[in-house]
């Protein structure tokens, strides 16, 4: 578990008190909110979800599922909880957030439709919208009524953002939307867009950018499946042909977008780490146990000793990045705010994910590596964990980030 | 002293290159991995015609009496292509045929040469290893012959091939058993495999009937034949992992001189110059081991056994860097199904554990480093 | 949760690093460095007047009460100022008479701790490892006492030790002894460490009278009180290892910063940034672990002993990789003897293999998750 | 051995024969040069030096040791070997001159002490030199009686070669030269110096510099010798002050003194490895017969599955980096130059020899890095190797290198 609570005060070792006031146990307010969670959701959580997703029906089916998880959510005010409490949220702490996203995963909670439109848009919207667009927006949001995606790669524009090219021309009440994104996850399902467009192709690359919320099923918007090495439609490419947008749906000001969306990717980037640390601790026990079961040339693998040292830097590799998560969160939680340090989080999930993956196959060989082995986990969670130093920044943009913004270096050519 | 390719050497390469990349373009690739067919008999038969199988055996039986540098430039440009199809499968068990003293070798390389039969090798017992010495698997006498019921794993191809050569055991005895495919007994069982231009499988015999004059060889000549064609089979593994960090390094390369990021080639950028640096630098090690070790094995040379080790060895740590590498410059896009990076990833990455990963190979180098 | 220091234990690293860059800039380190004096007086009756021997003990035996987060605050200021001395010894010596229920404990420890009587454990076996089933050495009766004959290894400062707590056999069960370094028949051999600020001996036991009151501990509380004081002196060569990448992390950072090749400081390129970053992130990862093993320890979490493993694990890999980085950033400069950066990089060389490098802790890892 | 001879022709194995044309075996022709080289060498080189080297005493005595080395090889006609014969070489091939090289290593034969001399100036001097200068510098050289040390590195300019400081100023016939130079190998017993100077302050960094050839014993030369972190006195750092250069010994044109280091710094980087791989093949053959003899924890060593994984990755790490080494020198042997795939080798070799170095301490444990432990040699290799990647061309200049003038991709910035 990432955030413990109280150990029994077993007798002490002679010789030294523990008056260390460093302390990673849960104040008695935190647990006290833990228990409320776990209760809420023993209470609440659907049966998990065992069906394949090979059809459309099925996956129609399973959109609902995951909706209507949304809707109890919201309708048990756990839904958009880090959010202050005039928007609907619950006003919790960092700590508390981390408490409730470890809670969801230990309940084995279906996954969350909303992440994009609750951790990015929404706060965006709180930020930066207009009145009437929190009214709007905010409460369908976090009842699952509206889907959110994000439109800002496009194919020429991935880790330089600045340079993307969809133009917006406003023509009378409406702005006029052409070109195209990229790497849109929840693109096939959401019906709601946060957009970057270029409105000002005479300025300086981040001069002329504006954010629009785009209404997915407006006419001219295409959504294309995007199949990834995994074999899996986990992000989309959006079209975008004459597409009409309302002057009233334009987020932030004109032509001032570039703020708007650095904005939006620091609260992305503020993932607490607790979430992605539960995923990969399931994989490496479910590796554990898997190898427990393993003979190889007559003999438990788990008895090879160089089998032994690849599970034993699985796992330290994992504690430490639990720690490192534990200690960015311990800071979060003074200063209440995403930090560049997120950048160091990032570049180490994505890059022990990879050694991981990789060790979990030389563990368990060639025939680990099917796809009729296991479901195929083993094969899968190698060729996903490629994509972890490309997705939501490189491995370069964050070394870069780190360099820069936390040490001090200056900015390279 | 030449270490580069000699003239009809490079002219075999640019013909294999020329004539993959006209039949066998990387769409077509994708066509047969759709739709499961990685064994179709138009490849099969373009490929028996151009005598790349068994081109390192004897003309007497139908092969092109070259070297086993000539079968790893092919192989390395099957490699390049992303080939798939029985080529590794056959080429092992030809390789495997030819070492052994029987009529049946006799009868059957003609044809696997001339593209007619196709043929595996069934080695490793279930939870077995690349080691010899753990195979268990048994012939059972039944007057007149033999029985054989087991479980054979990681067999390249079985379906398609027309014989299977089974490693088993003679009471304590090494033996190679000829098994026709469609002998009473004999069930395949697909693998679905990381890269789905390569099929394994699981092969189940029960109570197969085995002639005695279909038990091929026996003890110390059937250890060393087999032996001498995993060697063999390695290098051609080696080689393929060659030819696709071949695509790869020069496919980044070019992506890196071309794709523009913030106003400039990323390959402007020192990160990504590095990441190509590496690329060149591991892609060229693995070239001059793969080629060193077809070379000393081509020849005799007393450190054959180790130089195979060796180039297996560090291909599988390279190639699957070069794979990583080739991705990550690519960002996004090298991700994709619709890119064609993932291809060689994949079939870098089954080439790695084939015939044994890094850390077996490093073993087997230790064994000979500190007798 | 609060994973930072607390205030009294930010006072104390502030404090520490005032009082050792006062007392001792390494201007002072390299004279005893050059002159072999790594145990010098004047240097232990500063440290000990700060109360930092012992710090982590009951008041009651001279101690100062605090936990193992403080102990390890103070190890990682020894580290960044790559203080010579015999603090780790005696800091485990002490520990481990702490453990155990003895009269002479309880006779010396206040001694230890007000600086005037230097300990150390005489562990390992010739031949030996960090496993305390691989200890052998015996104790062999010889009326009304003991006799001690053997070799000990990797004895930390034994030379200016009072007392040698030395592990070893009753028959077949574990007993701590204790030995005064001048009894008749103990001999200290200096082994000139790779850090010449950390001194190591081998330790010989000839014919050594041993009293039955002298034999402190035997069987499972000896096993148990050598266990955990092993655990403890981990964590602080942890915490050392820890000040030894943070002083290299400023230096380094530094030097990115001020040095200019080709018309601009090192660290405007890519290159270079990313050393940095990657020191940065190895550093703080390093420190999230060792705190956190200390907090366990310190706390009996019950993930106590895997933490300390995962520390040292950790630590022994990645500080390594600081300070090749270290070295590499700086170029020419920093592999000179003049430049300071080696006095660390030797620190971190030796304490990776104290108590045990990556692979030994790995191994002990996997014996706790495989159970 | 890395320039194998021919293999008996053992048995073939049925089913192929071997056909190939690639062909890694020496000619006849090597082959005979090989005998001639074995021969002399036998009669020739003196017992090894075995004496420490504590007192000045002892370093003159070797001096002198490896001083009488150069004049034997001379004497032998085997000094400057791939020299043309006109200029008092043999003219010998790449390969014949590997072959040399490795003759000398497995005759155990002294150090050259005139490697930068033989290896650097000499090459440059016939390049560029004046007919007077090769008549005065070329036969000194190679009987040994003039040691040559460089003088290109300065604090400021290190990686960067042209930002370099010491400043030569012409006064009437002669120049005088004030700045200081570091990492001069040699630099204590050298008297003569190839040094580069800055005579144009107003031009650009690469256009304003000169190549002089420097009397050591000119007044206002001070050297100063420079440890390392290995203890060791391998470099020197050299002083000028007002010291004068005649006009004469100007190596090339006034100005151009850029394209003439360059010309020499490249005639360095054609490292054959030949020497290099034999000196590191020699570690790792005592690394495996010192593993042999050791126990640990009741058994051998060499029977720990982990540390049998490290040792042969310490061996097929550098036998693919001999087989790198042939295939450059096979490459070279066509073109008799060097080329910038040079860099591939240096930066394999350096990493190599990093990697290796530390998977023999893991191999050794804690007591093998010891000082009285082999002769501490194990400490100081591992040491030694952190200078690897500094030395002749940083690793990061060595991968700028391969991107930019091998593989093509654009300068960076």
């Amino acid at each position: 578990m990432v955030l413990g609570g109280r150990y029994p005060s077993r007798q002490r070792p002679v010789g030294w008190t523990a008056r260390s006031l460093m302390d990673l146990t849960l104040s008695a307010q935190e647990l006290q909110f833990r228990n409320t969670v776990r209760g809420w959701l023993q209470a609440n959580v659907p049966p998990p979800w065992t069906r394949p997703l090979r059809d459309s029906e099925a996956k129609r089916e399973y959109f609902a599922y995951l909706r209507d998880w949304q809707r109890t959510l919201f309708d048990g005010g756990w839904a958009g909880i880090s959010w202050p409490k005039e928007h609907g949220g619950r006003g919790v702490s960092i700590i508390e957030q981390s408490i409730f996203q470890e809670e969801l995963a230990l309940a084995q909670a279906p996954d969350r439709l909303g992440v994009i439109g609750e951790g990015l848009v929404g706060p965006t919207i709180i930020a930066v919208g207009t009145e009437a667009q929190k009214q709007r927006f905010l409460k369908p949001l976090l009842m699952g009524e509206h889907i959110w995606c994000q439109g800002f790669s496009e194919p020429d524009a991935g880790s330089d953002l600045a340079a993307l090219g969809t133009k917006a021309v406003l023509d009378g009440d409406h702005y006029v939307v052409n070109g195209q994104k990229i790497w849109t996850s929840f693109g096939h399902v959401a019906n709601w867009c946060l957009l970057v467009v270029r409105t000002d192709s005479a300025a300086p690359k981040h001069k002329g950018l504006t954010c629009l919320l785009v209404d997915m099923k407006s006419p001219g918007v295409v959504v294309r499946p995007l199949r990834m090495m995994t074999g899996d439609e986990e992000s989309n490419e959006l079209f975008f042909t004459d597409v009409c947008v309302p002057e009233s749906n334009l987020l932030g000001q004109v032509n001032q977008g570039w703020g708007v969306a650095m904005t939006a990717l620091d609260k992305e980037r503020a993932n607490l780490g607790t979430g992605l640390y539960l995923r990969y601790k399931r994989h490496l026990d479910s590796l554990l146990e898997r190898a427990k079961t393993m003979r190889r040339a007559g003999r438990p693998i788990t008895e090879d000793p160089i089998v032994r040292q690849k599970l034993a830097q699985s796992y330290l590799d994992l504690e430490v990045f639990r720690l490192n998560s534990l200690r960015t969160l311990s800071g979060m939680s003074h200063s209440n705010a995403p930090s560049p340090e997120g950048s160091i989080l990032k570049l180490y999930w994505s890059e022990m994910n990879q050694r991981n993956a990789q060790l979990a196959l030389e563990v368990l060989g060639l025939p680990g590596q099917s796809w009729d082995f296991d479901d195929g986990r083993w094969g899968y969670n190698y060729l996903r964990s490629r994509g972890n130093t490309i997705e939501a920044g490189t491995s370069e943009i964050q070394r870069n980030i780190i360099a820069q913004r936390v040490l001090g270096l200056p900015r390279s050519y | 002293m030449e270490f580069d390719l000699s003239k009809p050497q490079k002219l075999l390469r640019e013909t294999a290159r020329a004539t993959l990349s006209r039949h066998f373009p990387l769409s077509r690739v994708r066509e047969w991995m759709a739709i499961g067919a990685t064994n179709e008999d138009s490849l099969w038969s373009t490929i028996a015609d151009q005598g790349w199988v068994g081109l390192h055996l004897d003309n007497s039986i139908g092969g092109l009496g070259l070297g086993l540098v000539e079968l790893t430039v092919v192989a390395e440009e099957m490699g390049r292509a992303c080939m798939p199809g029985p080529y590794l499968a056959t080429t092992w068990a030809a390789t495997l045929l030819a070492q052994i003293d029987s009529p049946k070798s006799t009868e059957l390389l003609p044809s696997i040469t001339a593209g007619e039969h196709k043929a595996t090798v069934a080695l490793m017992d279930q939870d077995g290893d690349w080691d010899l010495k753990n195979i268990a698997m048994q012939l059972t006498p039944s007057e007149p012959g033999w029985k054989l019921t087991g479980r054979k794993t990681l067999v390249l191809d079985a379906d398609s091939a027309h014989t299977l050569l089974c490693v088993v055991r003679q009471s304590s005895k090494l033996a190679i058993v000829f098994v026709p495919r469609k002998a009473t007994g004999v069930s395949c069982e697909k693998k679905r495999s990381l890269d789905a231009t390569r099929s394994l499988y699981d092969v189940a015999f029960n109570e197969v009937t085995i002639a005695e004059s279909d038990v091929l060889a026996v003890g110390e000549q059937a250890h060393s034949a087999i032996e001498q064609s995993i060697r063999v089979a390695t290098l051609a593994a080696c080689a393929e992992m060659l030819g696709a960090m071949q695509w790869i390094h020069e496919t980044t390369i070019e992506y890196a001189q071309t794709r523009k990021q913030f106003d400039r080639s990323i390959g402007s950028y020192q990160a990504v110059q590095h990441q190509c640096a590496d690329i060149h630098l591991m892609t060229e090690s693995a070239r001059a081991a793969t080629y060193y070790a077809a070379w000393a094995l081509t020849s005799n040379a007393p450190d054959a056994c180790k130089a195979i080790a060796i180039a297996k060895a560090y291909c599988s740590e390279v190639g699957r860097e070069v794979g990583h590498r080739g991705v990550q410059v690519h960002g996004g896009i090298g991700f994709t199904w619709e890119h064609d990076m993932h291809l060689f990833l994949k079939r870098i990455k089954v080439c790695e554990f084939l015939f044994g990963d890094a850390t077996w190979q490093r073993e087997q180098i230790a064994r000979l480093i500190l007798k």
